[in-house]
């Protein structure tokens, strides 16, 4: 599903974001991103998702080679992701029901349906009572929430989430971390960036560890106790 | 995305926009009908200017005056050739008598006593002439020759001055117009493609989330096009509006308040000031609005 | 905090937040300027139109007649007379034979011939007349009156349709003037604010945070106004700027390409338009410019 | 420090931020402040910092009745506070030292004391090389660790930390744990709303559980172990 050959990003000012990183993930994996704050988790994210352009190196996901991808059919890649972005990024003068349905829209998805598969995201992720609210009127862990219920509507191939869980609470977390893993039974392939000690030692998954933009450690079956 | 469903689309979701962004929007149609105005009142000026001028044109005259003792009957013939001419508007003949009262009157005015002496003999006997208003002003040279050479013609006499200040006047008056036209609508556009980019770098962010989450562009653009058609359009309907019905009460005011002048002055119906001023509009409004929002939007797209 | 380490800070941050926020600092001295070069541009009109009305008001005259039989003595003393009044511009004697060679020469230009029954024998004998051409000409009408009550005047003749004419045309063409200058200024602020009230949108966050940071409004607003004087002042500069060294050029090709009709026109100086346009300018672009974001400023702050 | 008598706030739509709380908080104490997501927990930083009135209730702090407070005084009250944004809020367009700067030069700091005490907090949270950085060019952890710095810059009497480790590995979280004790130690009464189980349970320090607008429990050495 996802190859990354000698990737190498950096920013400007000298900042190092990725540096040589290669990795492969199969189809339906569950992989953990963990590391320190600035270590190049977002980075990878970014360009999995053709957000960013790596300076050297390759990246393949879901059979599209990034450097040949032309720019119209961006779009037709990232409709098979669905991603949970680490600030949210919701669309701020639309309500959560808008937001979550613009996802749906944007894949064509037949009017009919694009009511009752919001709903049913957005109650999926505990917030069926409040579509019509605004972003600004959602506590900081209801639009986490938004943003997965997001990524979620269009059950894509491969499932980005950037700390989904930061600003949860155990229980909550524990709720998204299982939904997360149901889609990955179902076939997504599922890459989660988080902070979550417990979590990760718990699920027992895949983990990848990243340290200033190399990847430092990467076990089938690791531990967030490394760090 | 089938055509219909994507104008759809983009009809309501620019609709929306509209309403989500109030204070961008507000700020759009009101620049554009500020610009709008301000051409708006450019325009009814100018046409008026125009009538006022083709009216003092006109009145520049020509005095076409006859060989000695030549027949009443030849003099009829001449008449008719000058009426030929595609520039007369009028020819009118003036008797020497007539000619003579006048002047009198314009000079000795109330003192016609003065000229007691004269009573009875005409100093401008046998300068009877026809006097030939003209539609335009432009080939008078050409037109003084022509009427020369018509067989029995003496001398024709024209204010050179008048005519030529009148015309040049007239070239004058359509390069300012031009040149107020043409300043209005270059600020217009830089105030429009402005107040566009203001409120695009707003939504950058937007822009961005969309395209992240897949959506192509046409499906991005559609909306902010519909929502600068629309702003466009209620940009310039605005400034028509109160064009249109405020145009009728400041003639009236005008001629009212200013008799005196307004005599000399014409003023074009405002329907005529319509037939110009709704296509300016259009393209001031919908094309700006429009072509604003779709070039900046392309601009940002590119990312 | 000092109201010098306040101004200090204001001015730093105020230009500093320009470069911030590039898009809307050009956006703003865009409208600005677009703003103020429209009114340049009215002004500069207007100025030249009533230096031109000036000129033809003053080629207005009267011509003072005098009683029958009266001696050159008495005539000079009338003269005098005359000269000492106030609204008298030049005063100047014409004979009877002068008035007559002007009408000669008027009408049967190049055919004397035609009057050779007539001379020696001027209709217009006794005729003779002070042409008097005045400084203005709004009271006329008293001007008359006192005139024909000298004694030894017999008529004082002028034009009461061309001088109440161009009395109308000056009183319309202020009003005309007037409401374009209004117009304009009320457009201004219109734009001007409609693009602060943008531009703020945008900062509302950025001020919110400050507030609760802790900063008081005095040191939120202070960079706030620096940067809308700044702006101000930009915007104003170049269209006065442009108009300066524009205006020269304009004058001499119209003077050029159009000399007939411009020997009517009277164009005044560019100092004389700086007089009144740097002052209005320094109206919208700083006061405008400051206000604006003052005002809008401080709704947000109410938060 | 802090009082609270019989706040309530409720949002529009119904929605409970607050429903008659209590509280007291003393000079110097450290107070966790848990609850799962849309407990209201922001809600109540809110009222501290009078960016939200409360529908009824009286709300004390340090001295100052939020009742009677004159809109000209409400600055001095917030220059007394140091505030981490569950959100950050950073100024975008200024740099991280202009971002610290600013907090410094709103409480009229002599200028030749703000660039070194600026530097300083910036290297205490581990960005002592990122001064001239944009906001938008740090990664998340980074831009919190901006934020906390802000908040801590001015010595501040009261400090409010909104989820000030969500975005940060654990490594970082516990230093920041450990600046907010020793800022703690040295007198500043300090209030952190977190989801971290890991470090309530080991502080052991006062810990409030906040439950749809309620406080359902308030232990002087509490762990998060309850929820
Ligand atoms: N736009 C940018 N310009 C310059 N440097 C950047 C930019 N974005 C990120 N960086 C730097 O690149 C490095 C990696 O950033 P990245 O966002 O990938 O970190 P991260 O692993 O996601 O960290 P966190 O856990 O804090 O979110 C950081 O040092 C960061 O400061
Ligand atoms: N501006 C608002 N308008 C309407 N409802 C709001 C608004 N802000 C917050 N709420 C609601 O009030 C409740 C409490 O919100 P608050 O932000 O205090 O939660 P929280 O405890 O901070 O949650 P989290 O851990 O997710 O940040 C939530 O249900 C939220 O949806
Ligand atoms: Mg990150
Ligand atoms: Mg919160």
């Amino acid at each position: 599903m996802i190859t990354l050959n000698n990737v190498t990003k950096e920013y400007k000012k000298g900042n190092v974001g990725l540096e040589n990183v290669s990795l492969h993930i199969d189809k339906g994996e569950f992989v953990f991103v963990v590391g320190k704050s600035g270590s190049g988790k977002t980075t990878l994210m970014k360009l999995l998702q053709k957000e960013l352009e790596p300076d050297r190196g390759e990246i393949i996901v879901n059979g599209y080679h990034y450097q040949k991808i032309r720019r119209r059919e961006l779009p037709y890649l990232r409709r098979q992701m669905g991603v949970v972005f680490q600030d949210f990024r919701l669309l701020m003068d639309r309500s959560i029901y808008e937001n979550v349905a613009f996802a749906q829209k944007v894949v064509e998805a037949p009017n009919r349906h694009i009511r009752r598969q919001v709903q049913n995201v957005l109650e999926l992720v505990g917030l069926g009572d409040r579509l019509t609210a605004f972003p600004s009127e959602l506590s900081g862990g209801e639009q986490q929430r938004v943003a997965i219920a997001r990524a979620l509507v269009n059950h894509p191939v491969l499932l980005l989430a950037d700390e989904p869980t930061g600003n949860l609470d155990p229980v909550n977390a524990r709720e998204i971390m299982e939904i997360l893993q149901e889609i990955q039974r179902r076939g997504t392939t599922v890459m989660v960036v988080t902070h979550n000690k417990d979590m990760v030692n718990e699920m027992g998954k895949r983990v990848i560890l990243l340290n200033e933009g190399h990847i430092e450690q990467d076990e089938a079956r690791g531990s967030y106790g490394i760090i | 995305m089938g055509l219909f469903r994507r104008f759809r689309y983009g009809m309501r979701e620019g609709i929306r926009n509209i309403f989500r962004n109030k204070i961008f929007s507000l700020a759009s149609v009101g620049t554009i009908a500020a610009c709008v105005f301000l051409l708006g009142v450019s325009v009814a000026v100018i046409l008026n200017v125009q009538a006022t001028m083709r009216q003092m044109e006109s009145s520049v005259g020509m005095s076409v005056f006859f060989k000695e003792g030549i027949s009443q009957e030849q003099k009829n013939q001449i008449g008719k050739e000058i009426q030929s001419k595609k520039e007369a508007a009028q020819v009118k003949y003036v008797s020497a008598e007539e000619a003579w009262a006048k002047y009198k009157k314009e000079v000795f005015k109330d003192n016609e006593d003065l000229l007691e002496g004269f009573e009875g003999s005409n100093p401008l006997n046998e300068s009877d002439s026809y006097e030939v208003t003209l539609k335009e002003v432009s080939n008078h040279e050409e037109l003084v020759k022509e009427l020369e050479s018509i067989n029995g013609v003496r001398k024709v006499k024209y204010s050179k001055v008048a005519a030529e200040g009148i015309a040049k006047l007239n070239t004058l008056g359509t390069y300012m117009a031009a040149a107020l036209i043409i300043i209005l609508l270059l600020v217009s556009v830089f105030l429009v493609s402005n107040t566009v980019s203001i409120g695009i770098s707003v939504r950058k962010e937007e822009i961005s989330i969309m395209q992240l989450i897949g959506a192509a562009n046409g499906f991005i653009k559609a909306p902010f096009c519909m929502e600068g058609i629309l702003i466009g359009a209620a940009g310039s309907a605005i400034p028509i509006a109160a064009i249109y019905f405020g145009y009728h009460r400041i003639v009236l005011w005008m001629t009212e308040r200013f008799y005196v002048v307004t005599a000399f002055l014409k003023f074009v119906p405002v329907e005529e000031v319509m037939i110009y001023l709704i296509p300016l509009a259009l393209v001031i409004g919908l094309l700006i609005g429009m072509l604003g929002s779709f070039i900046t939007i392309h601009k940002y797209l590119k990312v």
